[in-house]
């Protein structure tokens, strides 16, 4: 039974999309919540694995590396897994009352294989499995972003489909140049035969820009606002907390694995230009959006920049500071996975009851919705950095080690970010402090729509207190010099 | 230079003329094409390259590029589907941002 | 003189690449992607690849070629704007073109480098060949080494017929079968039917041992069907919702069914058991096989029925 | 060079002529039916040529009867595509090019 666990969290969602496309209605659905619960019970088991065993190889088909394929839990996997099992299960369970019968039929099977590629891709230790995880992904993705069939999400899922595509050429011609040079795609022997060779180089060039354009940093962002916008909004949520996420953590795989902390600091430098200009382009567009699902897709975008600082702080002259902004990164990444989709989902619920995408409209719900505004603002004090709260800590813990390596530009950015989301996050609210004449008008989202965005947001502010027992699962020196 | 390297270069070339034609383009089946020429060149090199290396056939990354080749035709049905959709509901086959004044 | 051919066919290449993206016509455009495929096919040959030959004339250019002709059919009515290569001041140009050249230029600068695999892979693939239950090196990766990889790679396939059920229009009719009524054809395609049945059977059963296997056969199953629907024979199969979803997911259901029976036995995910690896890879593959066929085909008839509205006014 | 070769290389490059031919046929005449005309009769003995000079050198007999399998095969093949193309372009009233014509409807088709 020892290979349960992690097999399980690749079979269950796969189980799962064979279900939901083969089953009758009322047994898809409750087939469907209770592989969910089977997919939080059997990460639960896999915490207790970790706890007791340590880190984990599995080698699929008893074929070990190279020849085959590992998967791998280690505290950085079992994180991400943790995240968006419970993002995702939160999510499913606001889009079972969220959608209607015909769009929640074709919504499970995509979520679904979401979760498998999501989960196949934290798991994965080889180069090509991950190229297959990513477009398994992306098509997913794509398929979420055109569940609302009308022209406007349509042409959002093909910008994205486009991106995307050509993001997974970049990374796969960047595995065709690694191969050919290294003879293995095991990212484990990658990393002991590694050196940063003029062929190595470009191909690594080739992958992250590829990588980064499926994350939409800053110049390669412009497919993110329509298509986390104009999406449903569990589909949003989805996208926003987990799928945005998925390139990235490759990004940060690659860059700690193959040690490129050790590599010219100009390289570190350019990512942190990149996401201080995300940081700073996010946040000015955020400001300047009328519709609210278009104000919380640019905060994306900017916080998406925050996670790029965590690079120019990894180095290998000063391991302490590099492993807070390690830590720090991990933390933003949680929090804005938690915070992120409470925030869309919560933006989800002031859109039903106004019924209109307008923020003027948003005026008198502060009265009349309070649950909803809260559950919006406690996201927002994530997002904006506030304490106490999970985005607190990872700024504060990025915040230090810039100090500590005395990179004063990265803190700069971070406070004048941060401002920025501050601003535009009471933008919104000042809007639902208006006070209107008529009275409520307004409709009424069912409890369980309320009461799902809202344990996001506070999920979002338990982490604050709990970052320690995140940030224990990591190994304690996790930017390992050699 | 041996047979594989001329080929490697070959998908260079290809891929080259794929990103100009994938940037240019904003009809998107022209783009499409592009992505598949894009893809081819990334193939070959995958092949090419790493059999010029060893000097004879190397059949792991002959398995990546069939399991490449399935992936890349399922994202363009997949785009077709989307395209054709697209251009029913609005008579273009281009993204509105490329449409330009008309 | 083989590196005489090999530079020519590079050429060749090269060449109906350029034409493929930036002749005026589109349909010739498409046409000469689907030649650029069967030239493709030949390179596959010169880089001793058999298997990836087979595969890109079947599914690279045949799939590729029949689905974008008939989404071409379909956009006619769309405002077609030829490219304007002449437009040089456009900053799109441009950055197009310093993009294009500098992919060339980095690749190139990362191919001169002499190689120095650290690792002989292939050894360790024709070492453990005689374990995997099949004698072809490259099924055996597909469908053993690597099988996890083929796993995720049927659940895209899947994935992208699902895209297309997605969108097919709510208010549309059944699909019209609007076979042509040609008797030659008939009479013709009832000799080839056995015939191209064995010939995808075939492919899937030389597969263990020479190239072939379960995507190739796949596609030429997709072809037969294909033809089934245009002479007009029953495809009220796939009018069905149950069926027409059955059918996808019968390869993927069977392999992760396959896969998962070791781990109640304590064994990792897609172990086969031993000394039978080969029979159920066979199970697998005409699993796969017909599920591929399945999905290729549904991809083409579901696109069948949502006509574009012919616009009013040009 | 044995008497075989010569006669395996003289198949050979008929049979590529052949081809040639069918091809310039395609871009030289004037419409879809003289066109067809062109691809499917050339193109057919030029594979058999070719056909014949592998036939020459293969050892089994099964070899030899797989290669006269796909000429059978190819020329019905080829036979029938002709046909419904001939077929389709008669249902949509494609007209025959009368000697001195140019093409009229092809410019219109490529828009």
């Amino acid at each position: 039974m020892v290979h349960f666990p992690m097999a399980g969290l690749v079979v269950f969602p796969l189980l799962g999309a064979l279900v939901s496309l083969a089953l009758s209605q009322r047994w898809r659905t409750l087939m469907s919540f209770a592989l969910i619960l089977a997919l939080l019970l059997n990460n639960a088991l896999l915490l207790l694995q970790f706890y007791s065993q340590g880190m984990f190889n599995e080698a699929m088909g008893n074929w070990p590396a190279p020849l085959g394929i590992e998967l791998r839990i280690d505290g950085l996997a079992l994180i991400f897994s943790l995240m968006s099992a419970i993002v995702a299960s939160i999510c499913a369970l606001y889009a079972y009352v969220y959608l209607r019968p015909a769009q929640l039929k074709l919504f499970w099977p995509f979520f679904w294989f979401l979760w498998v590629a999501l989960n196949s891709i934290w798991l994965s230790s080889d180069l090509f499995n991950l190229y297959v995880g990513l477009e398994l992904l992306s098509l997913a993705a794509v398929g979420l972003v055109a569940l609302s069939r009308d022209a406007l999400s349509l042409a959002a899922a093909l910008r994205y489909l486009f991106a995307a595509l050509l993001g997974s050429i970049g990374y796969l011609l960047g595995v065709a140049l690694l191969y050919a040079t290294y003879g293995t795609l095991s990212l484990v022997e990658l990393s002991q035969h590694f050196s940063l060779t003029l062929s190595s180089s470009v191909a690594l060039g080739f992958m992250f820009i590829g990588l980064l354009m499926k994350t939409a940093v800053f110049p390669m962002h412009s497919w993110l606002p329509p298509a986390h916008g104009g999406a449903l909004t569990p589909v949003s949520a989805l996208l926003s907390a987990l799928v945005i996420k998925a390139s990235f953590y490759i990004v940060l795989r690659l860059w700690t694995e193959l040690s490129l902390d050790s590599a010219p600091t100009s390289a570190g430098l350019l990512m942190g230009i990149l996401g201080s200009a995300a940081i700073l382009w996010g946040g000015w567009m955020a400001l300047h959006q009328t519709h609210l699902k278009l104000v919380v897709a640019y905060s994306t975008l900017a916080q998406i920049g925050y996670f790029m600082l965590i690079f120019p702080l990894l180095s290998d002259t000063n391991p302490h500071a590099s492993h807070l902004a390690f830590q720090g990164g991990i933390l933003m990444l949680l929090a804005h996975a938690l915070a992120k989709a409470g925030m869309f989902l919560a933006a989800g619920n002031l859109l039903f009851c106004t019924g209109q995408k307008d923020l003027h409209s948003l005026a008198g719900l502060s009265r009349y919705r309070p649950l909803n505004i809260f559950a919006f603002g406690l996201a927002g004090v994530s997002i904006m950095g506030l304490p106490p709260s999970g985005g607190f800590n990872g700024k504060w813990l990025i915040i230090q080690s810039a100090m500590l390596q005395s990179q004063w530009q990265w803190v700069l950015v971070i406070l004048l970010g941060s401002l920025l989301s501050a601003a535009y996050i009471f933008r919104v609210f000042s809007y639902t402090y208006q006070e209107v004449e008529g009275g409520d008008r307004f409709k009424q989202p069912s409890p369980l729509l309320e009461w799902s965005a809202l344990s996001l947001s506070v999920l979002s502010i338990l982490l604050g207190f709990a970052s320690m027992l995140v940030l224990d699962l990591l190994p304690s020196h996790s930017v390992v010099t050699q | 230079m041996s047979s594989y390297l001329i080929f490697a270069y070959g998908g260079v070339g290809l891929c080259g003329i794929g990103v100009f034609g994938f940037i240019l383009h904003t009809h998107l089946l022209r783009r499409l094409i592009a992505f598949n020429l894009l893809g081819s060149g990334t193939f070959l090199i995958l092949v090419g390259l790493s059999q010029s290396g060893r000097g004879e056939a190397d059949y792991i990354p002959q398995a990546l590029v069939l399991t490449g080749i399935v992936v890349a035709v399922a994202a363009t049905a997949l785009a077709l589907v989307l395209i054709r959709r697209w251009a029913a509901l609005t008579q273009h086959a281009t993204l509105p941002e490329d449409q330009g004044p008309s | 003189m083989n590196e005489l051919i090999d530079l020519t066919l590079v050429c060749i290449l090269l060449g109906l690449a350029s034409l493929s993206l930036f002749t005026q016509s589109l349909f010739r455009a498409v046409m000469f992607f689907i030649l650029l495929g069967l030239i493709l096919a030949l390179v596959w040959i010169r880089l001793d690849a058999p298997d990836i030959a087979l595969a890109e004339a079947a599914i690279g250019a045949g799939i590729t070629g029949i689905l974008l002709l008939d989404a071409l059919a379909h956009l006619r009515a769309t405002s077609n704007t030829p490219p304007q290569l002449r437009q040089l001041k456009q900053p799109r140009f441009w950055l197009a073109l310093i993009s294009g050249a500098g992919v060339i230029l980095l690749l190139a600068l990362a191919i001169s480098e002499p190689l120095a695999p650290a690792v002989a892979l292939d050894l360790q693939v024709s070492e453990n060949l005689t374990n995997s239950g099949v004698t072809h090196p490259i099924t055996a990766i597909l469908l053993n080494f690597r099988s996890y990889d083929t796993l995720l790679e049927v659940a895209v396939l899947v994935l992208a017929a699902l895209v297309a059920v997605t969108l097919r229009q709510s208010d549309e009719h059944p699909v019209v079968n609007e076979y042509l009524p040609n008797p030659l054809l008939h009479a013709c395609l009832k000799l080839f039917f056995p015939m191209i049945f064995l010939v995808s059977m075939y492919l899937l059963w030389a597969g263990a041992a020479q190239p072939g296997g379960a995507f190739q056969a796949g596609a030429v199953l997709a072809a037969a069907f294909v033809l089934f629907y245009l002479v007009g024979l029953k495809t009220q199969l796939a009018q069905n919702d149950i069926y027409l979803k059955g059918g996808w997911i019968f390869g993927l259901a069977l392999f992760v069914l396959v896969g998962s029976m070791p781990l109640l036995y304590g064994q990792p995910f897609l172990t086969y058991p031993d000394s039978q690896a080969g029979i159920f890879i066979l199970l697998i593959e005409l699993g796969l096989t017909l599920s591929i066929g399945w999905i290729l085909f549904s991809m083409f008839l579901l696109s069948q029925s949502s006509p574009l509205q012919k616009k009013d006014s040009p | 060079m044995s008497l075989l070769a010569i006669l395996q290389s003289f198949l050979l490059i008929a049979g590529a002529l052949m081809f040639c031919i069918g091809s310039l046929g395609l871009i030289r005449f004037p419409d879809t039916y003289t066109r067809i005309h062109a691809l499917t009769k050339a193109d057919n003995l030029g594979l058999g040529l070719i056909v014949l000079a592998l036939i020459l050198n293969v050892e089994s007999v099964a070899l030899a009867l797989k290669l006269l399998l796909i000429w059978g095969l190819v020329m019905i093949a080829s036979a029938l595509s002709g046909h419904l193309v001939a077929w389709e372009a008669d249902e949509q009233c494609i007209p025959l090019c009368q000697p001195g014509e140019t093409e009229r409807h092809l410019e219109s088709e490529d828009e």
